[in-house]
């Protein structure tokens, strides 16, 4: 262990802000990446899911209609 | 019929109309005048002027001699009230490929108080249904050109305020249902006091107050 | 030898096979990203020593050297991937090229920001024309043509062929590009400010830099797999596995 | 005015439906800007002294290059046909087609630009002056663009005419614009040169538009 | 071979026909480089050291500019429609293409740049590799550019988003020429850049022509 | 007659083709051949898949399922060789609007060994006599259409190397006798042996060997 106290790991000897900084910006840019692709997944799935439904509820209507006269 | 086409008085006269391009005239001392109930029909070879005659009495090339008038007065003097009651379909459809046909018809009836209802109603009166929300690019010739057309569909629905029409060549590209729907669009709307300038090689045979003016033969 | 990979390769060309083996890979990557991540980073944040002429700010380097690493190497890939695409018409692998570049992308731009923080209190600026710094901003562009391109072509298809063809040609400029930037750079200017190449390193700051690098290939490697799923997803609704998923 | 406002909207949803249309033009100002010190020199305090120029010379070519597409689609589907047959007035929407440009290519650089400033190693007392001269100073660029650009409209490989023909216009705002940063960074005042550009923003506002519909006009000679 | 030869006729016809094609380049290029000293620092002195460097960046500029309606127009009428469907060479068309648009850009602007060198004040000893390097590095730069501007040619406003593509490509050409052209003016050889710049050359006549053709086949998808 | 198209054996045939559009099955399982003296007609509604089926008849689609063969070979295969022998005119006229129709048409015909005096007849054959030094951008509508038309006058002079024609809506702003004079053409080129694919909305009934394949409705 470098430093002795956490106020000192956080200091980072003068340097905290630069080195805190990179670091931020970088877990922004991966938490973006790997949120981005797992919301985007609940959307797909919800809207194919939807889009399924509606399908499925379409056909049978027609299946419906189609009835008496078949 | 329709409050906004029975409220008009369409009276647009053209005298002595005389145009040249490049040396050729094209037509010399025309004259014409417009009344409401009226469909006039341009008919022509092709380079017989038609399409120059028609921008001209839309008001969109000032370059003739002659005199036209709307309502009286010089077309010119009066251009933006006249504009306000003539909506003109040229051979461009003014859609932007990126957006979808909704979008493309909120725009280009802007000038117009349309719900938004109106406009997926007339959407799917020109057999767009299914396609509002698909980007033009991704329609075929015929669906694109309906897309335009839809406006006169709207106009149908006593919401576009547009007593004269003027169409060129807008039978392009449209399958035998869609030319049926328009022929009985344009007899209804002058059925209805509406009146309509047109461009065709198409004969229109069962509208009643049918008037062509056949431009001469150049060839 | 030869018929096992051209079964791998039909199997890696199916997307319900990659679909279904990666469900088994996705919790062992996370894991080892995960484990990799927070061991690396404690090693490397407290555990190292401070290097005797920067101090601290050099810690910034279990990020910055993984990140610029990776985002070099991720352009090679996605140009393979983009050449298999439009060599043998695998679906496959246009998806995994056009998921690689935001990542490759975002890699870069952590490698130049993460840099650029880093250059302040080394070098008292935030940027300097140094030749690696050019070449790495070169390298961001090339990633955003990629990108622009894709987005702007009409279909789906034309744009995964468009960006694989740029991707190829930016492949064989990249050792061009490079080469003229090191040349250009050490013609141009003294070396006044130059990234510091110490030959050695001190094996307690060694260790944690390589567990990082490792983790962020496996990392990488996970991105790239969810949001190929997610292409999957996407593509093959209308297949009845898919179908299945989607109803569960 | 209500076909002026669906233009202004229809550009804003075609500008998000593509956004290259104004990310292109950011990424063009980086990449100028960037040129520079590979073509010339990469030494530092060279970049510094010439930074603000290089920074206003590229910012000046990004509106350049994106004023081409301006009318230019308009007028090749008909939108601009549509326009004139709807008898509104052209004037309102020059301002208003103005507006959007300037939205989506101005605006960005002008928030881009320290970025640059710092990758030129500009001096820290000149990026209130940078910001300052860019906010007035790109209104006005795009304004004379869109005269250019409705002048072009209807040729073919207009983009280089129109640099042809608006370049020269540009120049004056250049020059102040320049001097201003440049001012600043060494200390002195740059009032008045903003007070110049805030002129030309007032004079642009009340003109071009006049010329603008007037060149629009000329398309219809057909 | 036919459609090519033809093909390379009517480009040149084309030019004939609306000089603008060729003229706007060169005016572009005088334009740029008349901007710099505008806005950065008209001393005589300043302006020599970096005329090459300057020179060389206003050349790249306005090729890029001109490379936008290289295949852009072929594609909205039609044309390239039919070469697809004349089932000829793509390769040679590609090769051809490039030529013609060397023909009526960089070889103007090769010709031109003399007069450049005179207004930014060029020590006298780096005209000749000014031209050199012109000659053999304007060819590249429209062989590069035709993959881009084959790239986005079904794009709309692509102008920009062709430069975004091929900006990155050109720097070590842009590179090696500037530092040629400096490298002269304080009396070194160049022999070495010229060198890398024939190699390049040589590299991206066999190549481009590849990528292009396979970029032109993309506008079929429809 | 003519020695180009009597020396050819057409035989274009697709087995079990198949393309969808985002989703929607255009065509499916269709299957079709092509023979000297045939003419196909692809009819149906705008957004039928007319123009997107004659593009992978053209081979410059390549975006389907299914077998396409030309003489018993893959088209793709030999697609120069197939490139050689067929015409095809699209939507797009593939005019540069700065050039004459004479320039034009030369560039259009370059493939083929025409000497200058036949590129005027066929000028002069589909009416464009006066206009061939007049830039295309000053032509009417239909005036231009007829300059790509001047390749099927060319064809039947005998220099047009081309059996088989694949034409996209060949009679939009054509005038009546423009209309009258395509069908003679077509008519003449099918009786010498030749073939043609057409999409059009128009019915071509004077055509003896005529077949017409009707794209599934959507609507
Ligand atoms: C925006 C600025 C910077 C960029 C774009 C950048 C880019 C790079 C690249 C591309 C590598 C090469 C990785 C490899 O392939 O091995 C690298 C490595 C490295 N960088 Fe940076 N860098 C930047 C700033 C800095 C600064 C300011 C420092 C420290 C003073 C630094 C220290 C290092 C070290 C120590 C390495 C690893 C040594 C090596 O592999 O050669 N970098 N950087
Ligand atoms: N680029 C494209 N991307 C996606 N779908 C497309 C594309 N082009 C056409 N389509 C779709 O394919 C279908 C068929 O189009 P096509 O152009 O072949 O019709 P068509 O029969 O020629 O109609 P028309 O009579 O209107 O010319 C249409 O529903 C259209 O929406
Ligand atoms: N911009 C122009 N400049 C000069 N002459 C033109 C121009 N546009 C058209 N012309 C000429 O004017 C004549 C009439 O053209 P116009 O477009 O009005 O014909 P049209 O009757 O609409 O023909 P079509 O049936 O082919 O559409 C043609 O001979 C054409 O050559
Ligand atoms: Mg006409
Ligand atoms: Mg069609």
């Amino acid at each position: 262990m470098q430093f002795d106290s956490f106020a000192e790991f956080i200091a980072m000897g003068r340097h905290g802000f630069y080195v805190w900084l990179a670091y931020g910006l970088s877990a922004l840019i991966i938490m973006y990446n790997l949120l981005a692709p797992l919301l985007r997944r609940r959307q797909i799935i919800r809207e194919q899911a939807q889009r399924l439904r509606r399908e499925r509820n379409r056909s049978s209507q027609v299946e419906n209609n189609d009835a008496p006269s078949a | 019929m329709t409050a906004a086409t029975g409220s008009h008085t369409i009276d647009l006269q053209a005298r002595q109309l005389c145009c040249e391009r490049d040396d050729r005239v094209l037509f010399d001392n025309l004259g014409l005048q417009l009344k409401n109930g009226e469909l006039l029909q341009l008919a022509g070879p092709n380079g017989a002027g038609k399409t120059t005659l028609l921008r001209l009495l839309a008001g969109l090339n000032r370059d003739y001699q002659g005199e036209l008038l709307w309502q009286g007065r010089a077309l010119t003097a009066v251009y933006s009230e006249y504009a306000a009651q003539r909506l003109y379909m040229g051979h461009l459809a003014a859609l932007k490929k990126t957006l979808t046909p909704i979008e493309n018809l909120r725009w280009l009836t802007a000038a117009w108080a349309v719900g938004e209802d109106d406009l997926w109603r007339a959407l799917d009166e020109v057999q767009l249904y299914g396609y509002e929300e698909t980007p033009c690019m991704q329609l075929s010739a015929g669906q694109q050109r309906r897309v335009g057309l839809a406006r006169l569909a709207l106009a149908e629905r006593g919401v576009g305020p547009c007593p004269l029409w003027i169409l060129d060549e807008p039978f392009t590209a449209l399958d035998k249902a869609g030319v049926a729907w328009l022929e009985g669009r344009l007899q209804q709307h002058v059925e209805s006091q509406g009146a309509v300038v047109i461009t065709s090689h198409h004969a229109l045979e069962n509208i009643a107050s049918l008037r062509r003016l056949e431009l001469g033969a150049l060839i | 030898m030869w018929q096992w990979l051209v079964r791998l390769y039909h199997r890696l060309g199916s997307p319900k096979w990659f679909y279904e083996i990666t469900e088994k890979w996705i919790p062992w990557l996370a894991l080892v990203s995960l484990v990799g991540g927070v061991a690396g980073l404690i090693l490397g944040l407290a555990y190292a020593p401070a290097d005797y002429q920067q101090g601290n700010s050099f810690r910034i380097i279990y990020i910055h050297v993984p990140a610029a690493i990776l985002a070099q190497s991720a352009f090679m890939m996605m140009a393979v991937a983009g050449a298999v695409f439009l060599i043998w018409r695998m679906k496959m692998a246009a998806w995994v090229a056009k998921t690689i570049a935001p990542i490759g992308a975002s890699f870069c731009l952590i490698a130049l920001l993460t840099g650029a923080i880093w250059g302040k209190p080394t070098w008292g600026t935030w940027w300097v024309w140094d030749a690696r710094l050019t070449s790495m901003l070169l390298l961001l562009f090339l990633y955003f043509g990629v990108m622009a391109l894709h987005q702007a072509m009409e279909t789906e298809d034309s744009g995964h062929k468009a960006s694989a063809i740029l991707a190829l040609v930016g492949l064989v400029n990249i050792p061009i590009i490079k080469y003229s930037v090191d040349w250009w750079n050490t013609l141009h200017q003294p070396a006044t400010l130059k990234l510091t190449e110490k030959p050695s390193m001190d094996i307690d700051m060694l260790i944690p830099l390589l567990i990082m690098i490792v983790t962020t290939y496996t990392f990488f490697a996970l991105l790239v797999i969810l949001r190929t799923r997610n292409e999957i997803l996407l593509h093959e609704r209308k297949r009845s596995w898919v179908k299945k998923i989607l109803e569960s | 005015m209500s076909l002026v406002l669906a233009t202004v909207k229809r550009d804003f949803l075609l500008a998000a439906r593509n956004p290259g249309e104004w990310l292109n033009p950011l990424m063009f100002f980086l990449m100028v800007a960037a040129l520079f010190p590979l073509a010339v020199d990469p030494d530092p305090k060279f970049l510094g002294k010439i930074a603000g120029g290089v920074i206003w010379v590229a910012a000046l070519l990004a509106t350049l290059l994106s004023l081409d597409a301006l009318f230019k689609a308009d007028v090749e589907d008909g939108s601009l046909e549509q326009w004139l047959a709807s008898g509104e007035s052209l004037y309102v929407m020059a301002l208003g087609k103005a507006l959007v440009h300037w939205c989506i290519s101005g605006l960005p650089l002008t928030l881009m630009a320290p970025v640059l400033g710092l990758m030129l190693n500009l001096p820290a007392d000149a990026y209130a002056a940078l910001l300052a001269s860019l906010l007035i100073g790109t209104p006005v660029l795009s304004l004379l663009g869109a005269v250019g650009a409705a002048l072009t409209a209807g040729v073919r490989s207009g983009g280089l005419l129109l640099s042809l023909l608006i370049l020269p216009l540009y120049i004056p705002i250049l020059i102040f614009a320049a001097s201003a940063v440049y001012h600043a960074s060494i200390g002195m005042a740059y009032n008045g040169q903003l007070g110049f550009l805030g002129a030309l923003l007032a004079l642009a506002m009340c003109l071009t538009p006049f010329a603008v519909a007037a060149a629009l006009k000329l398309n219809l000679s057909r």
